[in-house]
């Protein structure tokens, strides 16, 4: 091969790199190792970690976990899907694009929304993209969040306001579900952000919020952290909602250590040309055969360059891939049965866990998690329930570090794959640790 | 066989998963139930399995064969990296565990780290991009956040004209002008006319190196030394970083930062799209500036920061820790092939490259002489006067089994053809594509454009009609649309 | 696109796995050590993992569409199965581990047991036999063995006409002669004829029932009287029991054993022809002869009997203890399905199978009145005059995105078509199905016999010379042969 | 449905089903359950059981524990493969008939012989089926059995024998490779049965043995229970063999309690025709293309039904996939390398385990897996090492539980999986059982 190239050696083809920054010899890394040995190296990672296949876990707080049907990793591990290149070339990624239409078709059904794009990187990038969308919708630049939403939903937010200078104003975390947002929109709003649930499990009826947002001429987001929610409660476009973001997890995703997921993006139809991320769209070959391509690319960075929507570029495909297949086995029998399931193991849950004394349950209307006020500082009691085994919940504390009014609040999931043994393991503990 | 969508299929009140009846409770919903079905379609397990696998047999992927596609990088996903990322413990774990339980998952993320950092000769690495894109997003903030700290306002940003798309939407998204850098006749940046552009206003440079047109940009170290001369930041783009993995240490050159597609150069799978991974290595200078959150080595084992005690972060980009399932398999394939494997791939991108440049030197133009890095880039000139266009010719090679190479890219060249082909592919696939590449060079010579136009012939669909897709934009399914019965 | 053999791709020295270096030891092979290298071609991952993935897009499969198979059963595959095969502790397990360290795989092959045998109404099962025909082989000598035992060498076997080549086959490797009993006009058993073979050197019959007609055998109490009262056994062939399973024990009509088929009722996957599993149900009087080995409730759990202590069992049919791997996923079938739904597996095999041939009555050419049982059996008179084969009729089933049906079996019907749905398919999939059967009929009607000649025609290959292949078989690749030249 | 075919119910179309065997009624089995329980019942059976994940393994005695590349398993598991029917409809097929070519010609290369069928159902029933191709062959019907011969392999071919009327003769077990089989073979003799390494671990040179045989008229047989041996030992075809059989599990194929596995059948030309099992073989399309097909039908019971040569119908096609895949991966260098890394591991423990007093080394040629003699029975042994957490071989007693000569030999194995660690753990652990 080299001789064919015309160089007498591999050193030849990096003769532009600077002398002084060629590296003859390897880094200062191991030297490679077989299958075997990795396989083993890794596993001892794992084996340090203490998961929920060995320990009860009642973890939500925008990660959830559900039982996944074998049919969906089975599926996405084809390498036709896996090792396939973004659909640029229609025709020969004919499968990625209908199923991403299928994808948005979807989405755009368990949100009560017009239209939705092919995913996101998660939720929380998905409601910073959201408000700039609606900043980009409105031409203005305030945004309201809501106390009640999800802090890393607000962290990134606040990031990308900050080098893009717009304005964001946000009340106390709400852990009571009191708040009245409605009296911080003004003539300079561009939206109101609101979780529903709330992160601390909240349902809210969002009607009259809408209302008030259209009525100042701003948008009303609605984020969602639990896509399942949406089988048993009202989607947020039935409540006036014009763009909806969610965490696309718990549908066919593992909870992973947090990553990879996929942001789900939902609008109404007037706006899509001002949002971001991909979308696929039906066409006609020139057979005239239904098809489907990647449209409206005009929004996007590798046609607008600096002019883009936004910059983004990759997003989260096998991740919808496994939302969508996920999704269409339950179908809507089966989506509205888990959903019935969780809110069934959460009212159970939170009916065992309210009794011990000086335990209070603050949410009132809930999907499948809710906050408990614990008598002593949640953080402490939560180290605590892991040495006994249990993941118990989220502490406030993990997600408000700051906030010392919120130090006894923990924030407690159950879902369908909760057995009424692991409930009672974590009642009994908490009982243990609190005494 | 054309496959119906699933909203074409099924049946009210199939289900596809076993799921126990729900017990009853009074609802706790506080009157917030759902009103009216969703409108989903109800498939049993047979339906959903055939469903996505006679879908899936309508996709070219690397599983099928090469890819050329320059600046992507699609080379194999080696197996093992799926069945370590499902590992209980890892894959179960949840964000917001305990740090004491989730020890094993810091490690594995501190020990990434330790890999990217030594491999770039970089001291930080911020981890939690989700992609290229946004591994972009993170540098350019960083560098932004370090400006602002030192009460040092600029407002322009240069960018070869050559870039990505991504680099000049990353500055506007960091509220910076881009101010655009031509290139000169070697494919390189011209280096008088940046030196002209640099200023007190002037935050930084991105450049990408290797650059687009598969080019080590040779006057970098000036680059460097010049933009830091003007007070200015260096983000390189690390999209080609696969040229010199292993072998040159982007940290050597003088930048300040770097984002890493996880699976451009480590393998990680692109599926259909993402999702991907995009830690970016910081400098000294920038290091402090780095998003939340990050590992560190505490009393206890290992710690996890996710607030900057100093407020100098500049705060949050992404929810929980990062990508951590491309983490696990990124690092699976750096331990299997290691420091000498890592060079090795190097190398072998470079080679291939090259001999796939060399091949074709003389049925097709290659847009600048000499040797290139891990892509080469032809221009169209071999096309002219036969009537086939860049988009014809890789058209006709899906016909030929190929997936299309990247086309009219870099916009500095006319008709661009960039052809990466990656250390992955062995001497007899480089020799059938090349086979197979001369073939339609000479056809197209020959007069035969009717082939190039009509091409391609052998896929489930012909050519698609991108511009009716836009005008009026068909974004969803809708019940009773007549689009299924014209489908066949 | 072509494929060609492995021994026709590689280049010496490349492989497709990483191992260590092996350390240097002082050779303790007894200078047995190997002189030549194999001849293995060698091969790197990514072209291994495209090798296969390029042939299994040469294959049709259950995950594509429909099987039509009669006698063969070939329904969905649950991927739930595939998962709980492969958990640890199960798929790592070695067979001759101490039985306290495996107590969770006897309990399964016991509960497995427990369920075969209530399904069945039998007392007695025989887990070892690894497959179908190796099951009937299993019953015909646990047969024998009883007869030994009583001291009474009988020599014949009576088999039906319409049996399985199995059957026949099974009889002789036990040393039996072959007895064939003719069918009745209607598709049964001729018990006429049957009462006429009866004697005291019979030493059984084996019947398979639903028969291979598609239909249930009205008679079986009085032909299990009958061969009972000569003195015989009775052995069920089980590959139809898809039919009846929960809604029909066959221990209730009077059988001495049955193998089933767990790829065919129990859907582990048929894996392009294996590997099987066929347990035996067993009668009282056939159970003391069952082969080693067993599983046993003991005093500190389950044990497994390796030898028999009374010396009763025939000995051992096969390595170790049996298809473990298909226990598994029969087991998490059953246990999906529950003693409900494989009622409803049956009812609806059933259903799907008389939809078919209601539907298709007036176009084809049923070969029996009335309904079937799981599968309807058509003979060719509707091809009369047409120039069109069964043979032609069913590869032209190939274009239209079907595997062909069960072709000229069973033997008793002139030119049989035999299509066995199962109940996986949806309505759906039968009418999309019934259509294309439909216009395949009438296009043989209406004179166009070269379509069916010609058939298939999309496929990767046409019809392939099968004399050929016999006359000279060409059973391997070798090293020079042009075989791969003409290849294209 | 049920009108187009014309009848009210279901019931009505079980009509020829007698009345008393007619259930309208569930049998008495529990009802179904959802993928989460059954994943969950199943789970807690696997968690009963102590496999090699948690407990360092030594056993081998015809099936072995070695590293199947993750490629493997994600390759076989892909639905084309996986539910994919026999290849009687060569056209749609094609995939299958190809690799089961390519299969063969791995079969016999690898056993040196000429050729090979597309697999049995495990090692032992090749090993039986062997011996009837022999009787057929030769026209005769003794067989000899080395007392080297694995147990279940020795036992499945007296079955057969029995039921077949043809005679058996087998010396006893042969711990020490001492014994003289030629001495056995008279004219009435249709083969010799020789296992290498035998069960007890013992490397022969089978060439005179070999010559013996065929100067009387006899095939000589042999049988492999670890195919992985065949990367570093001079192959049965270069000794002189007419029939190998072998067990195919250790490539490709997980442990899985004991199957499915496959058996592999190579053997001469001239005797393809007596040969069972299903065979492929190339053949030209209508267009003139090279294809594959199912041949030599004739031999086979769908055509032949009882003059066929074995009533085989089904044999090993997934296993056969796994095992191929797995050695393609290999290739000539890994496929030798992975031979010295079970050897040598094999050389390492057997000089630890050789030390302890009264402890003693029987096997002196060995490929992966020896003999060792305790002072004590071997049985309570292992017994007592899996309390330990250790596996540590197969006791002879558990093949032979007859046989009070071999009770304290033990059987051990090692491969490229054992660590350094593992074998130092079952060393010590050996001592204190011992001691």
């Amino acid at each position: 091969m080299l001789a064919r190239i015309g160089v007498r050696s591999i050193d030849d083809l990096y003769r532009d790199v600077p002398p002084k920054a060629r590296r003859d010899k390897p880094v200062d890394l191991p030297p490679h190792q077989g299958e075997l040995e990795v396989e083993r190296a890794i596993g001892a990672m794992a084996a340090k970690n203490l998961g929920p296949s060995r320990a009860p876990s009642f973890l939500g707080a925008g990660a959830y976990r559900h039982h996944v049907p074998a049919a969906v990793d089975h599926l996405i591990q084809r390498g036709e899907f896996l090792t396939s290149y973004t659909p640029y070339q229609p025709e020969v990624t004919q499968g990625t694009l209908e199923y991403l239409f299928e994808f948005q078709t979807q989405v755009a059904l368990l949100t009560g929304m017009e239209v939705a794009n092919a995913s996101m990187y998660d939720g929380g990038t998905a409601c910073a993209e959201a408000v700039m969308m609606a900043n980009r919708v409105t031409r203005r630049s305030k945004a309201v969040l809501s106390g009640g939403l999800h802090p890393h939903y607000a962290e990134i937010t606040r990031t990308h306001a900050h080098f893009l200078g717009f304005r964001v104003e946000q009340p106390a975390p709400d852990p009571e579900g009191r708040e009245d947002l409605a009296r911080l929109v003004d003539g300079e709003t561009s939206c109101v952000v609101v979780q529903n649930p709330s992160v601390f499990g909240h349902l809210q009826d969002l009607t009259a919020l809408a209302e008030a947002c259209h009525k100042a001429g701003a948008l009303l987001i609605v984020a969602i952290t639990e896509v399942v929610s949406l089988g048993a409660v009202e989607p947020p476009g039935a409540m006036g909602a014009d763009i909806v973001i969610a965490e696309g997890q718990a549908l066919g995703n593992a909870l992973g250590f947090g990553g990879p997921y996929l942001g789900l993006f939902a609008t109404r139809e007037k706006y899509v040309r001002q949002m971001p991320g991909r979308l696929v769209g039906e066409t006609r070959d020139v057979d005239g055969r239904r098809g489907w391509v990647l449209t409206l690319s005009t929004r996007e960075q590798h046609i607008r360059r600096e002019k883009a929507t936004s910059n983004i570029c990759t997003n989260s495909g096998l991740c919808a891939l496994a939302f969508t297949i996920h999704l269409t086995l339950l179908g809507e029998a089966g989506f509205q049965r888990l959903a019935a399931l969780n809110h069934a193991a959460a009212c159970a849950l939170a009916d065992r866990l309210a009794k011990p004394p000086g335990v209070s349950l603050l949410t009132k209307s809930f999907f499948n998690e809710f906050t408990v006020k614990l008598p002593k500082p949640a953080g402490p009691a939560v180290e605590a329930l892991a040495r006994r085994g249990i993941l118990g919940g989220v502490p406030a504390s993990r997600l408000w570090p700051t906030e010392k009014s919120l130090e006894n609040l923990l924030l407690v999931a159950a879902t369908e794959v909760n057995t009424a043994a692991e409930m009672e393991a974590l009642a009994s503990a908490l009982k243990e640790v609190l005494a | 066989i054309e496959e119906p969508l699933i909203f074409e299929q099924g049946e009210e009140g199939r289900c596809g998963v076993d799921l126990p009846e729900p017990p009853k409770v009074s609802s706790r919903l506080g009157g917030l139930g759902r009103k009216k079905p969703v409108g989903l379609p109800g498939l049993s397990e047979p339906q959903v399995v055939r469903h996505y696998t006679r879908l899936s047999q309508k996709n070219y992927a690397i599983d099928m064969g090469l890819y050329p596609l320059g600046s992507c990088t699609m080379k194999h996903n080696p197996r093992l990296n799926e069945k370590v990322v499902r590992l209980p413990g890892l894959g179960d774990l949840h964000p917001l565990q305990p740090v004491s339980t989730v020890q094993g998952a810091l490690e594995l993320i501190d020990t990434l780290a330790h890999w990217l950092k030594t491999l770039t000769g970089m001291p930080a690495v911020a981890m939690s991009p989700g992609a290229g894109a946004h591994g972009e997003l993170c540098g350019i903030m960083a560098i932004r956040a370090a400006l602002e700290h030192r009460g040092d306002a600029r407002k322009r940003i240069l960018v070869p004209e050559s870039a990505h798309g991504t680099n000049p939407a990353t500055a506007a998204a960091c509220g910076y002008e881009v101010d655009p850098i031509p290139a000169n006749a070697k494919g390189r940046v011209d280096l008088e006319a940046f030196r002209a552009k640099l200023g007190p206003d002037v935050a930084g440079i991105m450049i990408t190196n290797p650059n687009t047109c598969g080019l080590f940009e040779p006057d970098i170290v000036e680059i460097a030394e010049a933009i830091h001369g003007a007070g200015g930041f260096f983000y390189c783009d690390g999209a080609n970083f696969n040229a010199i993995v292993g072998r040159v240490r982007p940290g050597d050159l003088g930048i300040d930062c770097m984002h890493i597609n996880l699976h451009k150069t480590f393998s990680t799978p692109h599926g259909g799209g993402g999702p991907g991974a995009g830690p970016v290595v910081l400098s000294e200078a920038l290091a402090p500036f780095a998003p939340v959150p990050w590992v560190v080595h505490g009393a206890a084992g290992f710690d996890l920061v996710e607030r900057d005690p100093k407020q100098q972060s500049f705060g949050r980009l992404k929810g929980f820790h990062g990508q951590m399932g491309m983490f696990v398999r990124a690092l699976a394939y750096m331990m299997s092939h290691g420091s000498d494997g890592l060079k090795q791939v190097a190398e072998d991108a470079v080679l291939n490259a090259n001999y796939i440049l060399a091949s074709l030197r003389d049925v097709m133009s290659p847009a600048f002489p000499g040797t290139c890095m891990h892509e080469a880039l032809f221009d169209d000139h071999f096309l002219k006067d036969t009537g086939v266009t860049t988009l014809d010719f890789a058209k006709a090679l899906i016909d030929e089994g190929y997936h299309p190479m990247t086309m009219y890219f870099p916009l500095v060249v006319h008709g661009a053809l960039l052809v990466e082909p990656t250390e992955t592919e062995s001497k007899d696939s480089l020799d059938r594509f090349i086979e197979v590449m001369k073939g339609l060079a000479q056809r197209a010579k020959s007069g035969d454009a009717a082939h190039f136009e009509a091409a391609p012939k052998l896929t489930p669909r012909r050519r698609l009609d991108e511009t009716a897709a836009a005008r009026k934009p068909v974004l969803r399914w809708v019940p009773g649309s007549n689009s299924a019965k014209a489908a066949e």
